[in-house]
């Protein structure tokens, strides 16, 4: 196991410290709890977001805490969703008397988690919501599933509710455009290496020399096929081929594309991805009104990269384009 | 049988070995159909759990068994955390106040536990999770009752054993295995192993005292 | 070899053109040459900056092109430096008159082929300055060296020397502030893995699964000494006990940090390093005026980290605070 | 020895073939104490130099020398490619409006290659360069002028041969290689050694043409 670290049991608890340490105008941690809040947390009278779940996944999701997006971001072990009182902690840290709104990626784990805080906040008498983001179209939403997971497609929930939030909107406002958000983005990854977590010291997984991995999670989950490496473009060609058939546009659409690199993966490759994404938008009509290309919803060391398109309408633009200032996302 | 305080916490810290030992096992289960930290996530909460309950002996059962299930809550996180926590939140409420166990108890609390599981998690038999291993253990201490606790207690574990190794036949329903559809055949479920393993050391701890 | 192109000898080509589409909001691409430029190029009566370099070090330069940096990032085949005529093109297509800073990493390959470039627009009539950076202290600077490399440092005069042509500031002015940079930044880093150059198709070299290699390059050239992995915080000690000892820093004296991942190194790891390499500025008495912690100066995928310091005084810590907007570097 | 344009171009373009037979090679003497690309970026360069020259035959060998220059200098970059580029844009300077080479030209254009790198580089002998195969190579033409062009070709490659070998024993002090202190020893120079490939190459047509 080749990482910089000193103890695999002490990873988050480092880490959180070393990010507090690197950004003391940005956020806070909250003392006894592994919770990232805005330095001017509560920030009364505006609506707060709490997002959170297993480490690993840096700069998501305390990366994102300040001006603009989230309130609080709480950090699981790597991997692991936290625990209801360390969420709870959070909404406690963090509500400005309009209440908060929780943003979940659909695990089993997260989900449950999240819910018990939110009735522990409710028993106290805080206005708590929820979300569940499940953009990953990897996995086919049926019956035999829970239901989709939540991948990189988080971070624009995270961008257009805060703007919402930032701009004085309502607890029920800010939910409903991250529901709109929700509704209209989907992603999906491949992965071409697995990572360590370090508390396991081993790989999550094992794969040839020459294969990859497509519909990967972001938790080292199996995907749903793997082949042998093929040219960047092809795979691109295939997952907008899956994200294109779950999220219709018509020829005149206006999208945001992510394309995120799930940390093992140089930024040149994410270029050389994002350059057929581009294509194959523009062939079919639909207009890019923004892109963003790095890591943003990693997983550890993993090579790999995740594909996210936005389907935008004039709020959702607006919302987009709002001013941002947070340690790993900022927009002038 | 009769279980008093400071029984009842030599089997948690029964049941805390054996998922220890079990670490490794765990988690090679789980990276094959989940994320690789089953038993990572596991032996953390019942390090704590032990801490925690250390020295409860003074205290009655219930409180004991709610304090398992609280830590296991606020340390595990994952999928398990909540739902082993709530199990053992329930099977505390449904002792509470005792200081001594008897058979109808351990039933009274098994089927507390059962619910809370299936409460928090949504899920039914044949769904591939833990309720694959807890219901039909559950359900052979009621048939069995009858021919008195050790015998219903050797099919309970009998039956958990069955349950579990019949989580290999079934596609995930539910939990993080789920998205795999097919691809999920074949393996055990490590949520409905770790159940296996806590039943199978309770009774070994309940019969070792029973026969000394 | 597990990358996400399509033709090694193409990759340069596509990146650029993935990152131009990406990002027409803030840059273009000159006709024929591997040169991005501001998409307001030339400023009229600024000084323009030009950086360049071997490709795979992303997203140094050319994301570093924008408002309150550098005017053109000329990108060279990986790592190799980019040639005189790319170069010659990059200054006559941001030149606005006040003259050009050419931004040069020391290796002799870089200064030969700069300023060859150089030359060539003298001799037009444009107005060419240059410095040499050389910031990291792995390898001593002596006579038996062509002085030391530039490595992660160089971020911090694009962002100095960017925010004085931005301000108004004269190529003389432009240049002096440069080389105040210059003089008060060091580096040194280190790496666990190896990377692998697109057209060579294996890795630059060998090393064991518990070994790592301390002053490593960022072309993969070797380090100066090959250790056992160690803990982070002793790894960091080491680090900074060099950069000190070469950067005698006062009680009181105010520095900016910059904990820089290699590529393949995530973010979690990153933190870990600037929490000890605060630490032990804390117990020096020396003053954190910012950190940053990303990918800034990379090396393809290789998995390692370098660190920075840059000594401040007011009229460096006044130009760093300055915004920026670019697509790799966002300062609000 | 009499070298025409047509006879010249042959010659580039078998330094050419050489020097992408050994682009592994070059890559790999480059990887031991550089950055792993002098054969990859020399290859890339002299491919293109085959294009800009080919059907050349018609111009003088000056213009051709020159035309291989500014190829290498816009394609290779690198240390090398300025270095070689001045090379050959000196060597041509110097026989310029030639049609026809002779043994005098060929040592004039190979010292005006010499002093180009050294401009270019400012590198001296035993610096773990190029310098250390080319500059022994032209002394030893100068030295046997008088035995006649075919000796004091043999001698010359000789000579380059002894350079790039003897840069094994040599501690780099210019170029990346410096950087490795110590370390650089035991290990022979790229840079040289695509420069004695190109000599050779060079005698090994001229020699050729000789006997022929
Ligand atoms: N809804 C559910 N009901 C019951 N058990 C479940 C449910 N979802 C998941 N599980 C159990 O949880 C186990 C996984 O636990 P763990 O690996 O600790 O959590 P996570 O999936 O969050 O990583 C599964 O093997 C399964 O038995
Ligand atoms: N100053 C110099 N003078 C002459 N030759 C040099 C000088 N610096 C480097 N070289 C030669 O260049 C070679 C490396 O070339 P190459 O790998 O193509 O460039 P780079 O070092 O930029 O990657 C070295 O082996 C050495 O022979
Ligand atoms: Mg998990
Ligand atoms: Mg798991
Ligand atoms: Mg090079
Ligand atoms: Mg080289």
């Amino acid at each position: 196991m080749k990482k910089l670290i000193n103890n695999p049991e002490l990873v988050v608890e480092e880490m959180l410290e070393g990010m507090v340490r690197a950004f003391p105008q940005y956020v806070r941690k909250l003392e006894g709890y592994n919770v990232i809040v805005r330095v001017d947390a509560p920030v009364k009278g505006k609506v707060a977001l709490v997002s959170g779940g297993g480490s690993g996944h840096e700069p998501s999701h305390a990366g994102y805490v300040g001006k603009g997006m989230l309130d609080a971001g709480v950090a699981g072990s790597v991997f692991t969703s936290p625990t209801p009182d360390q969420i709870f902690e959070a909404i406690k840290a963090v509500d400005g008397g309009a209440g908060v709104l929780l943003i979940i990626k659909n695990y089993t784990g997260d989900v449950m988690n999240f819910e018990m805080a939110a009735d522990m906040a409710r028993a106290e008498g805080i206005d708590v919501e929820s979300v569940i983001v499940n953009d990953d179209v990897a996995v086919e939403n049926s019956t035999y599933t829970v239901g989709r997971r939540g991948i990189a497609g988080t971070v624009f929930v995270h961008k257009i509710a805060g703007a919402k939030a930032q701009a004085g909107g309502t607890l029920e406002e800010v939910k409903a455009v991250a529901e709109k958000v929700i509704k209209n983005v989907r992603s999906m990854g491949m992965a071409l290496t697995p990572c360590i977590v370090p508390a396991a010291g081993k790989p999550t997984f094992e794969i040839g020399e020459d294969e990859m991995e497509i519909g990967m999670g972001i938790h080292g989950e199996p995907g749903t096929m793997r082949t042998k490496i093929k040219k960047a473009d092809e795979i691109v060609n295939h997952l907008m081929e899956k994200i294109l058939a779950d999220l219709p546009l018509e020829d005149g659409a206006e999208v945001a594309v992510m394309v995120n690199g799930l940390g093992g993966t140089p930024l040149m490759e994410l270029f050389i991805l994002n350059r057929r994404v581009n294509q194959i938008l523009e062939e079919k009509g639909i207009k890019v009104y923004r892109t963003y290309v790095g890591e943003f919803m990693t997983s550890l060391e993993m090579a790999g990269a995740s594909i996210t398109l936005l389907k935008l309408d004039d709020e959702l633009k607006s919302l987009l384009d709002a001013p941002a200032d947070t340690p790993a996302f900022k927009q002038l | 049988m009769a279980v008093d305080s400071a029984k009842l916490i030599d089997i948690i810290k029964a049941i805390a070995d054996k998922i220890t030992e079990n670490r490794e096992y765990l988690t090679e289960l789980d990276s094959a159909i989940g994320d690789a930290d089953h038993g990572i996530n596991m032996s953390k909460g019942f390090k704590v759990v032990v801490e925690r309950i250390s020295g409860m002996e003074g205290k009655d059962c219930g409180t004991i068994l709610k304090t398992v299930g609280m830590a296991l809550v606020s340390t595990v996180g994952g999928a398990s955390g909540p739902l082993y926590g709530t199990a053992f939140m329930r099977a505390g409420q449904a002792v509470d106040g005792k200081n001594q166990l008897n058979f109808e108890d351990l039933i009274l609390l098994m089927e507390a536990a059962l619910e809370g599981i299936k409460y928090r998690g949504k899920a039914g038999r044949g769904e591939k999770t833990i309720v694959d291993a807890l219901e039909p253990a559950v359900e052979a201490l009621k048939l069995h009752r009858e021919k008195g606790f050790e015998a219903a207690l050797k099919e309970a574990v009998e039956a958990a054993k069955r349950g579990m190794e019949d989580t290999k036949n079934i596609m995930a329903k539910k939990g993080r295995a789920s998205y795999l559809g097919e691809r999920s055949l074949g393996h055990q479920d490590p949520g409905a192993t770790s159940c296996y393993l806590m039943i199978e050391t309770m009774a070994l701890q309940l019969l070792g005292d029973k026969k000394a």
